[in-house]
C-alpha cells in the first residue's frame, strides 16, 4: 500500500468517526440537541460529544466571542492534537453579529485560528448544522481540510493576532503569587 | 512447538475478544440509539474509532502516562487467554477465577497509574470514584464467587463450567437465582454502565479517567473496555450459564449478558457515588449472602 | 550443643554495646550495626534446624536452663527477619533519621532469642528487652511530642502485654514446674480435651500479649501511632518484622486447638475458639483497611494497612488446616517483604520531601524515578497483583478459607482486598503522580545505597511473585513439623490449593507477552508528544491567568470523601476510646487516692493510729 | 577474736568519728565531709571483706555476756549483705554529698549522716530488739535532722511529719516490746523467736501488732507512710536518697526480722492473727500500698515526690515477696530491696544534680534532656527502667522472683499479684513518661548541664551496678539466697547460730 | 479495790497518759501542743515500762542477805532492766523532743505559723 493510499484509507477512517467539542459561548448552543437527539441523531455519522479538547477533532464555537472567551478558545485549541477541524457557528463568528462593533467582541474568528467550515445564519437551523458536518466529513475524506497546517504553517500571523486582541485585556485574576500572598 | 501453539492460541484468543468487544459495544451504541428512536450508528462504528484514535497525533504526560495505559491494556490481553470460552480454553488447569480477577486488577491499577500522572484532578476524582464503586460491587460479587466455589466444590472456571454440563436445569442460573441476580447487578457496576457510570461523568468531572488521554491512549482505553467487557460477560457465562460448547454460543450468551445491562442502562439516570455503593451493599449483597447462606446450610 | 546458636543472640548484644559506644557518631553506628545484621546473617548459614543450645542460670535457687531451639519455623523467621534486617541497615547508611542503631541490634539479639528459645524465662526476657528497645526506638521521630505520645501509649499496651504474658508463664510454671515451652505445651495438649476452660485461659494470657504485639483487634490502637510517629528508618524494622513475633507466638500456640478436640466445631470443622480468632483476624483487616482509607498521613496509612494485613494472616493460621497455615506463614513472609519495602520507600521519600502529609506531596516520580517503581511494585505485591509476591498467599488464604466453608469470612477479606487496592492507590497518587509541587523541584533521587537497595527490593518482590516455591518449601516443612500435611505440590511456582492450582510463571509469560504486544501496538500507533504538567485540560482556563499552581491543581485532599460519608456511622465506635477512658479513669483514682495525702502531720498520725485501732479490732474479731 | 572480726567496729566507728566530728570541723568544714567518706568507706570495706571473705556466721558479744544473757550483734547472711549494700551505698552518698553539702551547717550534717549510717547499720546487726529500738532512733533522730537539712522550707515540714508519724511509731514498738518483755522476760531475738510459743496468745497478737505498726512505718507500708512524699520532697536529694536507699533497708529489714524470725515459725506462722496470720496480713498492707503508691504517683507532676510515692510502691513490692514466705518470695524480696536501694537512690541524686543545675523539679523540665547531659539521661533512663523491671537491668531478676513466687504459691495471691502488676502497668506510664520526655526535644536552645566529678562518680557506679546486676544477676542472687534462707528458717538460719545451746518450745 | 488500784493503777495511768497524748496530737493545731502530746505519750511509755518490772511487793533488786527478796520460793525484787530500758528511753525521748522544737521554731521562722494544718506547700 502506497503512502497516499495509506493517508487516503486513514482520513476515509477519520472522516468516519469525529469526534465534536462544542464551545457553546452564545445563543446558538441551543440548536445543538437537536441536532445531537433523536430528529437528527448526528450520531449515525460517528460524531458524538466529548468532553475535553484531548479527545475531540472538531472545534464548534458556537456564538460571538469576547476577547476574554477568545483567549480560552485559542487555549483549547492548541491542547487539541492533530489531526483537528474548526466549526464556526454562526454569523458571529463570521462578522460579529449583532455585536460587530463591540469594543470586546472580536468580529473574524479566523484571524485567530483556522476555521474549515463557517456555518451561516442567526442562528443556524439544524439542518444546516448537519449539513457542514457533512461537508466538512467529505473534506476531511478528499484531505482537504487542513485548517491546522494552516494554523501551523502561518503561526506567527495568528500569534500577532491574537496577542494585539490579548493585549486590550487584562487578566480576570490575579496573577499566582498575588493570590497566595492574599490568601 | 506446543508453546508456540498456545502464543499463537493467545494471540488469537485476544484478537477475538478485542473484536468482539468493539463489536459488542457498536452493536450495544445502535440498541441504545434504537431505543433513544434515533437512527444510531453502524455497528463496526467503534472499529472507525479506534483506527482514527490509533491513527492521531496525541499528547502524553510522561513514561508512566505511557505505561499505565499499555498496562492497562495488556494485563487484561494477558487475563483473557486463562478465560474458558467454550471449545477455545488454552490453559485448562490454570483458570482460577480469582486470579482472573486480581490480573484484572493490575490493568485497573496501571490505568489509574497511567491517567492519575498526567496531573488533571479530574482524572484522579475518576479513578477513586472508580475505586469506590469497585469496592461497592466487588463485595457482592465476592459473595457470589464463594457461593459457587462452594456449591461446585471448585475454584477453577473450567471445572465450573464442567459442573454444569447436562442441560439447562444443571446451569447455576437455575440453582443459584439469587446469586444470579446479585452477580447481575455487579456486572453492570463492573462494566460501567448506567446507574453506575459515576467513574466516567462527562458532564461533572470531564469523562473522569479520559480526561487527558487523546489519540492512541483514548484508543488504549477503548481497548481495556472492549476486553474488559468480554472479560466481565465471559466469567458470567462460565459462571451461571454454563459455559458454552462452542465459541459461537459463548458470544451468544455474552451477548444475552450484554444486552440485559444496555437495557437498563438506556433507561437509568447515575447514582451519586455514596449512593451507588450502599446500593451495591444493600439489594444486591443481600442476595448474595442469602444464596451463600443457602449454600453452606 | 550447638554454641554457633549463641552467638546468634551474643553477637549482636555485643554489636549493641560497642554501637551504643560510638552513638553520637550516626555514621559509625549505622555502620557497625549493619556489618553486625550481615555477621549475624552469615552466623546463621551455620545453623540448621534441630540444633540446640542451652546454659544454666543460677537462679531461683536452682539452675535455671536456659535453651535454644532451631525448629523448621523458627529458622524460616530468623532468616527473612535477618535478611530484611541487612537489607535495611543497608539502606540506613544513607539516611538521616534518629533511629538508633544500637537499640535495632538489642531488638535483634530479643529476635533471635525469641524465635529460638525454648524456655520461657528467655522468651520472656527476650521479648521484654525487644518490648523496651522498640519503645525507646519509636521516640525519636520527626514529631517529637506525637512521637512522644506514641511510644508511651505503644510502651503501655506493651508492658500490659507483657504482664499478661508473665503470668501466664508462672501458672504454666506452676502447674508443670518446668519453663520448657514444648513441654508446657505438650502439657496442655494432654489437658485440653478434660480442662478446655483452663487451657483457654492459660492460653488467653499469651495471646493477649501476641495480640498486642501483632496489633489485632481490638488490640491494634498503639499501631498507627507508633508507626506513624516512629523514627522512618526504624517503621520498616517495626511493621515488617516486629508484628511478626505476635504471629510466631501463636503459631507457637496454635496447635493446642485443635489437639484432642478440647472444643467443638463452629463451622467448617473450624473449633469454636478458632472460629472466633478468625473472625478477629476478618475484622482486623476490615477495620484496617478502612481506617487506612482515610488517612492522610502516609505512615499512619501504611500502619492500618500493616493492621489488614495481619488480620488476613491471623484469620488464615486461626483456621490451622495446612491451606491456611501455609497461606498464614507465606502472607507474613510477603507482608515482610512488601510493607518493608514500601516502608522504604516511603524513607525516601521522606527523607527527600520532609514531610509524610499525603497532601503536601504529589508528581515526585519525575523526580524519583527508581524510588517510584519500587514503590509501584510494593502496591501491586499488596495489593496482590500477580506475578508480584502477594499474589499467591492472598490466593491461597482465600482458597483455605473456602475449604472450611466460611464464605461470609471470605467474603469481608475480598472486601479488605479491594479497600486495599483503594488505599494503595491513594498513597501512590498523593506521593508519586499528580501535580509537582514547585516546592519540590530540587529533589533528587535517592543516592546509590538506596538505589542498590531498591533494586534488590524490587528483584526479591518479583522472584518471589514468580517462584513461591522457594518460600512454599521451607513452609511446608514447617507444616510437617506441626504435625499436618503439607500441601501436596509444590513445585516452583506451582500453587496447590484445595479449589483450583496456579501455575504462577504462566502468568508472568502471559503478562510478558501481552505487555510485548501492548508495546508494540504503542509503538506502531501515531505519534506522540510530551507535555508538561502544567498543559493540561483546565476546562479553556488558562493557568497563569488564573492563579493556578501545581499544589492547587493536586487533588489528595479528602480523596474517598464519599466512602467517609458511607461509613461514618461507624467511625462513632471507638475502640481507642476503650484504652483511652481506661487511662483516664485511673488517672481519676489516682488524683483521687493522691488526696489521702494531705500534707498535714495530724492526719498522718490519724491514719496511723486509725490503722492500728482496724488492726486490733480486727484481730478481736476474726 | 581478731579486731578484724568484730562486726562492733562497723557501729562503733562511725559513732566515734560522728562525735569527734565537731573537732575536725574546727580544723576545716571541708575536712568534716572527707571523714564521714573515710569512715564509711571503713564501713564498706570492712562489711565487703566480711561479705566477701565469708566471716559469717558469726556473733559479736558485748562485755563477755554470751547470749541471752548479754547484747550481741548477730552477723549472719542477711546482715553481712545489707550491711555491705547500706555501706556502699552510703559510700556513694558520701561522695555525692561532697560536692552536694555546701550551704548551712557542714559539720552538722556530717555528724548527723555518720550517725545514721551507723544507726541503720545497727539494726541490721543488732540481736537485740530493745536495741533495735534504739538503732531506729538514732537513725530517726538523725534522719529528721536530715531531713530539715537544706534552705527549702518545705524540708522542715516534711522532717516535721516525719518526725510525729516516726515518733507515734516508735512509741508502738516500744509498747510492743515491752510486752513480749512481760511475758518472757527476755530481749534477745533469737531467745524470743526460740520460746515464742510460751507466749498467751491474745498477747501476743497484741503484741504482734504494735510491733508491726511501729516497724511499718519506716518500711514505708500504707497505713503507717504518710511522711513518705513529703519529707522525701521536702529533704535535699542526697538525703532522700539516704532515706530511700539505707533507712528503707534498715526499715524492711526490721519489719521481717521481727514478723518472720521473731513472730513466725519455720515455713510456717505461729502468729495467727484471728483466722488470719500474721503474712496475710502484712501482704494486704503491701499491695494497698503498691496500689496507693503507684496511682498516687501516676498523676503527680513533681517528680520528686512521684518517685517518693514510687519509692513506698516498690516497698509495698518488697513486702508483697517477702509475705510469700517462701525461699523464692523472700529471695525475690530481698533482691528487689537492694535493686530498689540502688535504682532510687541514683535516681535521687540525678535530681540533685538537676536541681543544682536549675533545672526545676516538674516533669515538664525534663524534656530535652538528653540534649542537655547524656549522661544523666542515660543514667536516669537506666534506673527508670530498672524499676520497672526491663531486662537487662537489675529490676528485671527480682520483679521475675516475686511475681514467680506469688504465682506459686497460688490461691488468693494471684489476686494480689494481678493487682500488683496492674499497678506496675501504672508504674510503667509515669516513669515512661519521664523517660519520653527526657529523649523528646525542646525548641529553645538550653545550655549543657555541667556534671562535675563527685556526684558523677556515685551516678556512674549505680548505674553500672544495675547494668552489670541486670546481665548477671547471680552474684546478687546468691547472697540473696543465703539471706532467704535466713529468714524462712529461723532455728537452723538464725537461733541457732546466735545460741547453740537452744530448745526451741 | 484497794487491791485492783494497787495492781493496775500504773497500767491505767500509763495507757490514760498515752491516750491523751494520742488526743493532743490528734486534735491540736498548734505545733507545740503536739510536741507536748507526743512527750505525754512517750512518758506514758515510759510509765508501762517501769510499771511492768513492778510488783505490788517487791523489794529493791538489790542485793542483801536477808531472805525477804524470796516469797513461796520465787524472788520477787523487782526487773532491773526496765528501768535502765527506761532511761534510755527517756534520753532519746529527750533528744526527739529537742530536735522536735528546734524544727518547731525553724518552722515558725519559715512559715510564719505553729498551724499544723498551714505547714503545707501549694500543690504543684
Amino acid at each position: 500500500m502506497s503512502q497516499s493510499q495509506w493517508s487516503e484509507l486513514v482520513n476515509y477512517f477519520r472522516g468516519r468517526s469525529m469526534w465534536m467539542l462544542h464551545y457553546c459561548t452564545g445563543c446558538g448552543a441551543i440548536e445543538l440537541p437537536p441536532v445531537m437527539t433523536s430528529r437528527w441523531d448526528m450520531e449515525r455519522f460517528g460524531i458524538i460529544p466529548m468532553a475535553t479538547p484531548r479527545q475531540a477533532d472538531i472545534l464548534l464555537i458556537t456564538g460571538y466571542l469576547s476577547i476574554k472567551t477568545l483567549k480560552r478558545v485559542v487555549y483549547t485549541y492548541d491542547q487539541m492534537s492533530t489531526p483537528k477541524w474548526v466549526l464556526g457557528f454562526g454569523s458571529c463568528t463570521i462578522n460579529g453579529g449583532i455585536y460587530w462593533d463591540s469594543y470586546n467582541v472580536i468580529d473574524r474568528l479566523d484571524k485567530y485560528i483556522p476555521v474549515d467550515i463557517y456555518i451561516a445564519g442567526c442562528m443556524p437551523r439544524p439542518e444546516a448544522i448537519m449539513d457542514s458536518f457533512i461537508k466538512l466529513r467529505e473534506m476531511v475524506q478528499k484531505g482537504e481540510a487542513k485548517g491546522y497546517e494552516k494554523y501551523t504553517k502561518n503561526y506567527e500571523w495568528y500569534k500577532a493576532n491574537q496577542d494585539h486582541v490579548f493585549g486590550r485585556s487584562e487578566p480576570v485574576l490575579r496573577k499566582a503569587e498575588e493570590v497566595t500572598k492574599s490568601a | 512447538m506446543t508453546i508456540l501453539l498456545k502464543l499463537i492460541q493467545g494471540i488469537g484468543v485476544g484478537a477475538l475478544s478485542i473484536a468482539v468487544g468493539l463489536l459488542f459495544i457498536g452493536i450495544g451504541r445502535k440498541i441504545t440509539a434504537r431505543i433513544q428512536r434515533r437512527y444510531g450508528p453502524p455497528p463496526i462504528q467503534n472499529f472507525f474509532d479506534i483506527f482514527k484514535l490509533l491513527s492521531k497525533r496525541s499528547i502524553s504526560h510522561g513514561f508512566a502516562f505511557d505505561l499505565g495505559l499499555i498496562a492497562g491494556f495488556s494485563a487484561l490481553l494477558a487475563a483473557v487467554v486463562f478465560l474458558p470460552m467454550g471449545q477455545i480454553n488454552i490453559f485448562p488447569h490454570n483458570s482460577s477465577l480469582i486470579m482472573i480477577i486480581y490480573l484484572m486488577t493490575m490493568a485497573y491499577l496501571g490505568m489509574a497509574m497511567g491517567v492519575s500522572s498526567s496531573g488533571n484532578p479530574n482524572a484522579t476524582i475518576g479513578i477513586a470514584r472508580a475505586l469506590t464503586m469497585m469496592m461497592g460491587y466487588e463485595v457482592p460479587f465476592a459473595a457470589v464467587i464463594f457461593s459457587v466455589y462452594i456449591f461446585s466444590r471448585t475454584g477453577s472456571l473450567a471445572n465450573i463450567v464442567a459442573a454444569q454440563s447436562g442441560g439447562f436445569l444443571n446451569w447455576n442460573l437455575v440453582r443459584l437465582p439469587f446469586g444470579f441476580v446479585a452477580a447481575e447487578i455487579a456486572l453492570q457496576g463492573m462494566l460501567g454502565e448506567k446507574p453506575f457510570d459515576m467513574t466516567i461523568a462527562p458532564s461533572e468531572i470531564a469523562s473522569g479517567p479520559m480526561v487527558e488521554m487523546g489519540g492512541k491512549y483514548l484508543g488504549f482505553g477503548m481497548l481495556q473496555h472492549s476486553i474488559g467487557l468480554f472479560i466481565e460477560t465471559g466469567i458470567m457465562v462460565d459462571l451461571f450459564l454454563g459455559g458454552a460448547s462452542n465459541i459461537w454460543i459463548f458470544i451468544a450468551k455474552q451477548f444475552v449478558l450484554y444486552f440485559a445491562a444496555l437495557m437498563i442502562n438506556a433507561i437509568m439516570p447515575r447514582f451519586r457515588i455514596e449512593e451507588g455503593v450502599s446500593f451495591m451493599w444493600k439489594f444486591p449483597l443481600l442476595l448474595g449472602v442469602v444464596q451463600a447462606l443457602i449454600v453452606v446450610l | 550443643m550447638n554454641s554457633n546458636l549463641i552467638w546468634l543472640v551474643a553477637l549482636p548484644l555485643i554489636g549493641s554495646a560497642v554501637a551504643a559506644i560510638v552513638v553520637r557518631y550516626k555514621f559509625l553506628d549505622r555502620l557497625i550495626t549493619f556489618l553486625t545484621f550481615a555477621t549475624t546473617l552469615f552466623v546463621l548459614f551455620s545453623v540448621h534446624v534441630g540444633q540446640s543450645y542451652s546454659w544454666g542460670l543460677n537462679f531461683l535457687g536452682t539452675t535455671l536452663n536456659l535453651t535454644l531451639n532451631v525448629s523448621h519455623l523458627s529458622i524460616f523467621m530468623l532468616y527473612i527477619s535477618i535478611a530484611f534486617g541487612t537489607v535495611l541497615t543497608f539502606y540506613s547508611l544513607i539516611d538521616h533519621s534518629r533511629m538508633k542503631g544500637f537499640l535495632l541490634l538489642l531488638i535483634l539479639a530479643a529476635n533471635n532469642w525469641i524465635f529460638m528459645s525454648n524456655d520461657m524465662v528467655g522468651f520472656f526476657f527476650a521479648w521484654e528487652l525487644m518490648g523496651w528497645a522498640s519503645v525507646v526506638s519509636v521516640l525519636g521521630g520527626r514529631e517529637r511530642e506525637k512521637s512522644r505520645h506514641a511510644a508511651l501509649y505503644y510502651m503501655i499496651m506493651s508492658v500490659s502485654g507483657s504482664y499478661s504474658m508473665f503470668f501466664g508463664i508462672f501458672t504454666l510454671w506452676r502447674l508443670t514446674g518446668t519453663f520448657s515451652i514444648s513441654a508446657n505445651i505438650a502439657y496442655l495438649s494432654s489437658i485440653v480435651g478434660i480442662h478446655p476452660w483452663w487451657v483457654l485461659g492459660i492460653v488467653s494470657l499469651f495471646f493477649v500479649t501476641f495480640m498486642i504485639k501483632a496489633g489485632i483487634f481490638p488490640f491494634h490502637t498503639w499501631v498507627p501511632l507508633a508507626y506513624a510517629y516512629s523514627p522512618d528508618a526504624f517503621t520498616p524494622f517495626l511493621s515488617a518484622v516486629m508484628s511478626k513475633y505476635g504471629i510466631y507466638g501463636m503459631l507457637l500456640f496454635m496447635p493446642l486447638s485443635l489437639m484432642e478436640r478440647g472444643f467443638p466445631s463452629a463451622f467448617g470443622g473450624v473449633p469454636w475458639t478458632n472460629y472466633i480468632f478468625v473472625w478477629i483476624g476478618v475484622i482486623t483487616a476490615v477495620l484496617g483497611t478502612v481506617l487506612a482509607i482515610f488517612q492522610d498521613d502516609v505512615k499512619k496509612l501504611f500502619a492500618y494497612s500493616s493492621l489488614s494485613n495481619l488480620g488476613y494472616v491471623v484469620a488464615a493460621i486461626a483456621l490451622f488446616t495446612p491451606v491456611g497455615i501455609t497461606a498464614g506463614i507465606f502472607h507474613a513472609f510477603n507482608h515482610l517483604l512488601f510493607k518493608g519495602t514500601l516502608f522504604i520507600t516511603l524513607l525516601a521519600v521522606i527523607s527527600r520531601s520532609g514531610t509524610s502529609k499525603l497532601s503536601e506531596m504529589g508528581g515526585l516520580w519525575k523526580k524519583m524515578p527508581i524510588t517510584f517503581f519500587t514503590f509501584f511494585v510494593g502496591i501491586a505485591s499488596a495489593a496482590g497483583i500477580p506475578p508480584f509476591n502477594g499474589f499467591g498467599s492472598k490466593w491461597l488464604i482465600y482458597q483455605a478459607m473456602i475449604k472450611q466453608h466460611l464464605p461470609f469470612a471470605t467474603i469481608l477479606l475480598f472486601l479488605a482486598s479491594t479497600g486495599a487496592f483503594m488505599y494503595l492507590f491513594k498513597a501512590f497518587h498523593s506521593i508519586f503522580l499528580g501535580q509537582l509541587s514547585h516546592d519540590y523541584d530540587r529533589v533528587k533521587e535517592v543516592s546509590a545505597v538506596g538505589k542498590i537497595t531498591e533494586f534488590f527490593l524490587m528483584f526479591a518482590m518479583t522472584f518471589f511473585g514468580v517462584q513461591p516455591g522457594y518460600i512454599l518449601k521451607p513452609i511446608g516443612a514447617i507444616v510437617k513439623s506441626m504435625g499436618l500435611k503439607p500441601l501436596p505440590v509444590m513445585a516452583n511456582g506451582y500453587v496447590t490449593g484445595m479449589f483450583s492450582n496456579i501455575y504462577v510463571p504462566l502468568i508472568s509469560w502471559s503478562l510478558a507477552v501481552s505487555f510485548t504486544l501492548g508495546f508494540i501496538l504503542f509503538f506502531v500507533s501515531a505519534k506522540h508528544k510530551y507535555v508538561s504538567q502544567e498543559n493540561n485540560y483546565t476546562a479553556g482556563q488558562i493557568p497563569e491567568d488564573w492563579g493556578l499552581t501545581p499544589e492547587t491543581y493536586q487533588f489528595s485532599w479528602n480523596f474517598y470523601q464519599p466512602v467517609e460519608k458511607l461509613f461514618a456511622p461507624f467511625f462513632r465506635i471507638k475502640i481507642d476510646g476503650f484504652f483511652r477512658g481506661t487511662g483516664d479513669w485511673t488517672k481519676t483514682i489516682g488524683s483521687a487516692i493522691k488526696e489521702i495525702f494531705v500534707g498535714n502531720a495530724q492526719m498522718y498520725a490519724f491514719f496511723a493510729i486509725v490503722g492500728l485501732i482496724i488492726f486490733v479490732i480486727a484481730g478481736w474479731m476474726a | 577474736m581478731s579486731i578484724f572480726n568484730n562486726a562492733a567496729l562497723l557501729i562503733g566507728v562511725p559513732l566515734l568519728f560522728a562525735f569527734s566530728i565537731p573537732l575536725f570541723g574546727l580544723i576545716s568544714k571541708q575536712l568534716t565531709k572527707w571523714v564521714t567518706l573515710f569512715v564509711i568507706g571503713f564501713n564498706a570495706t570492712f562489711s565487703l571483706y566480711i561479705l566477701l571473705a565469708h566471716k559469717y556466721p558469726a556473733v559479736v558479744v558485748m562485755g563477755n555476756w554470751v547470749p541471752p544473757f548479754g547484747e550481741n550483734l548477730y552477723i549472719g547472711p542477711v546482715a553481712a549483705f545489707l550491711v555491705s549494700v547500706i555501706s556502699i551505698i552510703g559510700l556513694l552518698i558520701a561522695i555525692y554529698n561532697l560536692w552536694a553539702i555546701k550551704l548551712g551547717d557542714v559539720t552538722r550534717f556530717s555528724v548527723l549522716f555518720l550517725m545514721f549510717t551507723a544507726g541503720a547499720s545497727g539494726i541490721v546487726l543488732t540481736g537485740d530488739i530493745f536495741n533495735l529500738f534504739i538503732f531506729m532512733e538514732i537513725t530517726g533522730i538523725s534522719s529528721y535532722a536530715l531531713a530539715a537539712y537544706g534552705p527549702r522550707r518545705r524540708a522542715l515540714g516534711g522532717a516535721f511529719k516525719f518526725l510525729v508519724v516516726s515518733s507515734i511509731g516508735s512509741t508502738l514498738y516500744l509498747l510492743g516490746v515491752t510486752l513480749i518483755y512481760t511475758q518472757l522476760g527476755t530481749l534477745n531475738i533469737a531467745e524470743i523467736a526460740a520460746r515464742i510459743n510460751q507466749t498467751t496468745p491474745g498477747l501476743l497478737t497484741f503484741a504482734g501488732i504494735l510491733l508491726i505498726s511501729g516497724l511499718a512505718v519506716e518500711a514505708e507500708l500504707f497505713p503507717f507512710n504518710g511522711w513518705v512524699p513529703d519529707t522525701y520532697t521536702g529533704a535535699v536529694s542526697g538525703v532522700s536518697a539516704s532515706l530511700s536507699g539505707i533507712a528503707a533497708i534498715s526499715g524492711v529489714y526490721a519489719l521481717f526480722r521481727i514478723a518472720m524470725t521473731v513472730l513466725g515459725r519455720d515455713g510456717a506462722y505461729v502468729f495467727t492473727y484471728g483466722k488470719l496470720d500474721l503474712m496475710t496480713v502484712i501482704a494486704i498492707l503491701a499491695t494497698t500500698t503498691v496500689i496507693i503508691g503507684e496511682l498516687s504517683a501516676l498523676s503527680q507532676k513533681n517528680v520528686k515526690k512521684m518517685l517518693a510515692y514510687s519509692s513506698m510502691a516498690q516497698m509495698g513490692l518488697v513486702a508483697v515477696g517477702f509475705s510469700i514466705g517462701s525461699k523464692l518470695g523472700v529471695y525475690g524480696g530481698i533482691f528487689q530491696l537492694v535493686n530498689h536501694s540502688i535504682a532510687k537512690s541514683m535516681l535521687f541524686l540525678i535530681i540533685g544534680v538537676l536541681a543544682a543545675a536549675g533545672l526545676g523539679e516538674k516533669v515538664e523540665n525534663f524534656r530535652g534532656l538528653w540534649r542537655r547531659s547524656p549522661f544523666l539521661s542515660l543514667a536516669f533512663t537506666i534506673g527508670a527502667f530498672s524499676m520497672l523491671g526491663f531486662p537487662l537491668f537489675a529490676g528485671f531478676w527480682s520483679k521475675f522472683a516475686i511475681v514467680g513466687a506469688s504465682i506459686q504459691r497460688g490461691g488468693w495471691y494471684d489476686f494480689v499479684i494481678g493487682l500488683v502488676l496492674f499497678a506496675s502497668i501504672v508504674e510503667a506510664f509515669y516513669y515512661l513518661r519521664i523517660v519520653t520526655y527526657i529523649f523528646s526535644s525542646t525548641e529553645v536552645k538550653a545550655p549543657k548541664i555541667k556534671v562535675s566529678l563527685s556526684p558523677a562518680i556515685p551516678i556512674f557506679v549505680l548505674a553500672v551496678a544495675i547494668i552489670a546486676i541486670g546481665v548477671y544477676p547471680n552474684f546478687i542472687g546468691n547472697f540473696s539466697m543465703q539471706s532467704a534462707g535466713e529468714f524462712t528458717h529461723k532455728m537452723t538460719g538464725y537461733v541457732l547460730n546466735v545460741i547453740p545451746t537452744i530448745v526451741a518450745h | 479495790m484497794q487491791e485492783f488500784l494497787q495492781n493496775w493503777i500504773y497500767l491505767i495511768a500509763s495507757v490514760s497518759l498515752i491516750g491523751v497524748g494520742l488526743y493532743i496530737v490528734l486534735t491540736k493545731e498548734n505545733i507545740f501542743k503536739i510536741i507536748v502530746g507526743l512527750n505525754i505519750i512517750e512518758s506514758g511509755t515510759n510509765l508501762f515500762m517501769v510499771a511492768i518490772g513492778w510488783h505490788p511487793n517487791a523489794v529493791m533488786p538489790i542485793y542483801t542477805a536477808t531472805d525477804h527478796l524470796v516469797a513461796n520460793g520465787k524472788v520477787i525484787a523487782a526487773d532491773p532492766l526496765p528501768q535502765s530500758l527506761v532511761l534510755t528511753a527517756i534520753v532519746i525521748g529527750l533528744g526527739t523532743t529537742a530536735l522536735a522544737l528546734t524544727i518547731g521554731i525553724k518552722i515558725f521562722e519559715k512559715y510564719g505559723t505553729l498551724d499544723v494544718r498551714k505547714i503545707k506547700e501549694a500543690e504543684e
